[in-house]
């Protein structure tokens, strides 16, 4: 029960810090509309195309934010030696793990939502199934990125050019999440005729389980030096 | 090694043979060390001799490439009852010094049965004088300020081994008081202190035994009065 | 000498046999034709990468074990060694897979990459292990190395399976795949030796790369008269 | 579709001679690397 406790305290650190920091995850965000631009310009202007593969595009995104988010949100227990410090107080390992890895979600599934709007239009994308859903989708594809790239930020933000190691380690490790989220969206979007949506949801969702719980464990060996 | 000052209780930390490698370099080699609760000891020795290395080992924040430690009798360390100071302040600048000490308050367990309460976060701030600023983000402390917070927090935890690498660090004369207050405090309240520091003669004033590190090893062990016209002092470190 | 000498030679051996066979003496497909005989170097790479990356999985399990005993590093480099040495032979191996299965496509379905589940698999499990190669390039400091990377092995190794499903899944939606598994009794021997000859020469060399890792390891804290 | 055997022999060639040329690269190195510490005595 202790751990609980400090988890609830230090996620309530963790979400006060990276709000007073919420100029640099802004600046993801634009960075995540930014690569959404380019990608039509990549494409073409030939709206069909664009539109068949909107939820491709947005995941893309979400990818390359991911890792920006991540590193800035590890970047913050490094400075100072501050992660340190909780863990010698001492704080419970996983209580650290889960209290980052919730606020990394909210962050990355906050941004993740505001560039949906962004694909709607950009991409004349249709939201067959209901924004609900879309964000849902959204939601559960972020908890499946953050899980082990919290753990991976930990290690990457602590070795030398950790910038090229983290999306090196994380990108393909989340393909099959990937794959689940992006095909899920696309169902949301284009309409789900044979009702695939529930089973694309699933395979995210066992991802979500297995490295939400794998992660846990594993994240305090990484604080013993 | 004799232990220092003989106790029935065991050692505060007992080091035996203690060493730390890191990757090609012998950063502390063999270190025979015991302190006890109740006592200050004063560590010196020349830059990279391995002060900070021994500290962190004590700590428990780096596992020993050789050697044995044992904390308060155990083999595990009990972190609750261990303080550091280290050259990290361990701070977020994000957060205020008063959203330090409550978060501190949040996360460290009730004192253990006897001990007194912990003080409350207000307390800590004024003993360390930074109530004025206690609203404010650590990102506009000063290099002082920021060394009484890490004070604060150090304070907070009321644990019976503390330790200091160098304490006096950026911090003004009145700072500077201020720990030497701090350890003499400490020390009565029958913690047991350990002081990595180059102010060899003001810490030693303030401490029981002296312990110097020459390159990974303990070169001399003795009284903190005997460093005062000891010829390695009088020299200053090698 | 070394066990895992003793099968490396006997792989050798046992793979120009092998290849012998599969090459000359095994009947062509009757489909296909010839180019099915690339099956003879293709399979057994394809079960030797796996045993490659399972032995990492259990030399990342023997580090974190010891970790968890609160052991330090001396005394236990072992499995550190044939950490990196497995995972790098089976990177080798899983890369030859990919050549291989690309160079088999081309004329059969007249694309490099096909998107077979069992080929794409490997190709991200190949990314994976190179990301912890890569990892371990960039950490000096051994036992955080140690640990970071078998941390990492972990979290890679486990990915495996949901890995092949979703992308079965995945590419299934586009073209039923065909796949030559009804193997005519006089193929099965040369696949048969073959397979055992690439592992064994896999543990050869897993053997040897084992041994580097731990000379590199000494020598790197020899040069200041440390003791491993 | 007969034939290919180029295909086949690239496939063969490719594998075996990755497999001489790791070996290769291992043995040299080994060799360096046991050296310095024991030059007298040849393994």
């Amino acid at each position: 029960m202790e751990s609980l406790f400090q988890c609830v305290a230090l996620a309530q650190k963790e979400l006060m810090v990276q709000w007073r920091t919420r100029a640099r995850f802004g600046s993801v965000l634009v960075f995540g509309v930014t690569s959404l631009l380019v990608f039509s310009f990549a494409v073409g202007p030939d709206s069909s195309a664009l539109q068949a593969h909107a939820a491709g595009y947005l995941w893309l995104a979400l990818l390359l934010m991911s890792t920006l988010s991540l590193q800035e949100a590890a970047r913050l227990d490094v400075q100072n030696g501050a992660l340190e410090a909780l863990v010698l107080l001492p704080v419970d390992g996983r209580a650290l793990y889960y209290a980052k890895a919730l606020v990394n979600t909210v962050t990355l599934g906050g941004l993740g939502t505001l560039l949906i709007p962004v694909v709607v239009a950009l991409y004349d994308a249709p939201v067959k199934e209901g924004a609900l859903w879309l964000i849902a989708t959204v939601w559960l594809g972020s908890a499946a990125l953050v899980a082990p790239g919290t753990l991976y930020a930990a290690l990457t933000s602590r070795a030398r050019a950790g910038d090229v190691l983290l999306p090196l380690l994380l990108f393909p490790l989340v393909v099959p999440a990937l794959l689940g989220s992006v095909k899920a969206t696309e169902v949301v979007m284009l309409g789900d005729p044979m009702g695939r949506l529930g089973s694309w949801l699933g395979l995210v969702l066992a991802f979500d389980v297995l490295y939400w719980s794998l992660c846990g464990l594993l994240y305090p060996l990484l604080l013993e030096d | 090694m004799p232990p220092i000052a003989p106790s029935t209780t065991p050692a505060t930390v007992q080091a035996t043979g203690l060493s730390r490698r890191h990757g090609a370099r012998w950063a502390l080699r063999g270190v025979d060390l015991a302190l006890h609760a109740g006592t200050a000891t004063v560590l010196y020795g020349a830059n990279g001799a391995g002060k900070t290395t021994l500290i962190r080992l004590l700590a428990s924040a780096m596992r020993p490439t050789a050697g044995s430690l044992r904390w308060f009798g155990d083999v595990s360390p009990d972190r609750v009852r261990v303080a550091t100071l280290s050259h990290h302040d361990g701070h977020y600048d994000d957060l205020t010094a008063l959203e330090h000490l409550s978060l501190g308050a949040r996360l460290l367990p009730s004192p253990r049965a006897g001990r007194p309460p912990r003080p409350s976060p207000h307390d800590l701030l004024m003993r360390v004088g930074l109530s004025a600023r206690s609203g404010s983000l650590v990102r506009t402390y000063s290099a002082g300020m920021r060394k009484r917070l890490a004070f604060a927090r150090l304070l907070q935890k009321g644990a019976d081994l503390v330790l200091l690498d160098e304490p006096y660090a950026a911090l003004d004369p009145a700072g500077a008081l201020l720990v030497d207050g701090l350890i003499t405090e400490l020390r009565g309240q029958g913690a047991c202190l350990l002081v990595s520091t180059h102010q060899v003669q003001r810490t030693a004033a303030l401490c029981d035994h002296a312990v110097r590190l020459d390159e990974g090893r303990v070169t001399w062990t003795g009284l903190a009065s005997d460093t005062v016209g000891h010829p390695s002092v009088e020299r200053g470190p090698t | 000498m070394k066990l895992t000498n003793v099968l490396g030679l006997l792989g050798v051996a046992m793979y120009l046999y092998g290849c012998y066979d599969g090459l000359f003496i095994a009947p062509a497909d009757r489909f296909m034709g010839d180019i099915q005989r690339i099956m003879y170097v293709h399979v057994p790479s394809a079960w030797t990468t796996m045993v490659c990356f399972t032995i990492s999985l259990v030399a990342a399990l023997g580090w974190v074990a010891g970790l968890v005993r609160g052991k330090a590093g001396d005394g236990r480099w072992g499995w550190d060694d044939w950490l990196e040495s497995s995972i790098e032979v089976g990177v080798i191996f899983g890369g030859l897979l990919i050549i291989q299965g690309m160079i088999w496509a081309k004329p059969t379905w007249g694309v490099y990459w096909t998107w077979d589940p069992r080929l794409t698999t490997v190709a991200v499990m190949e990314l994976m292990f190179i990301a912890v190669l890569a990892l371990r390039g960039f950490v000096e400091e051994a036992q955080r190395r140690a640990t970071w990377s078998a941390v990492v092995t972990l979290v890679a190794y486990v990915n495996v399976p949901l890995v092949y499903f979703s992308v079965q899944w995945w590419s299934s939606l586009h073209q039923a795949q065909s796949s030559s598994d009804n193997v005519d009794p006089a193929m099965q021997l040369p696949l048969a030796i073959n397979a055992f000859a690439v592992m064994f020469i896999a543990i050869g060399l897993m053997g040897l790369r084992a041994r580097l890792a731990g000379l590199t390891r000494v020598a790197l804290l020899a040069d200041v008269g440390g003791e491993a | 579709m007969q034939g290919h055997w180029d295909a086949v022999m690239l496939a063969y060639g490719l594998t075996t001679a990755t497999m001489c040329v790791y070996l290769g690269v291992l043995l040299a190195r080994l060799r360096a690397a046991e050296r310095p510490s024991r030059p007298g005595d040849s393994k």
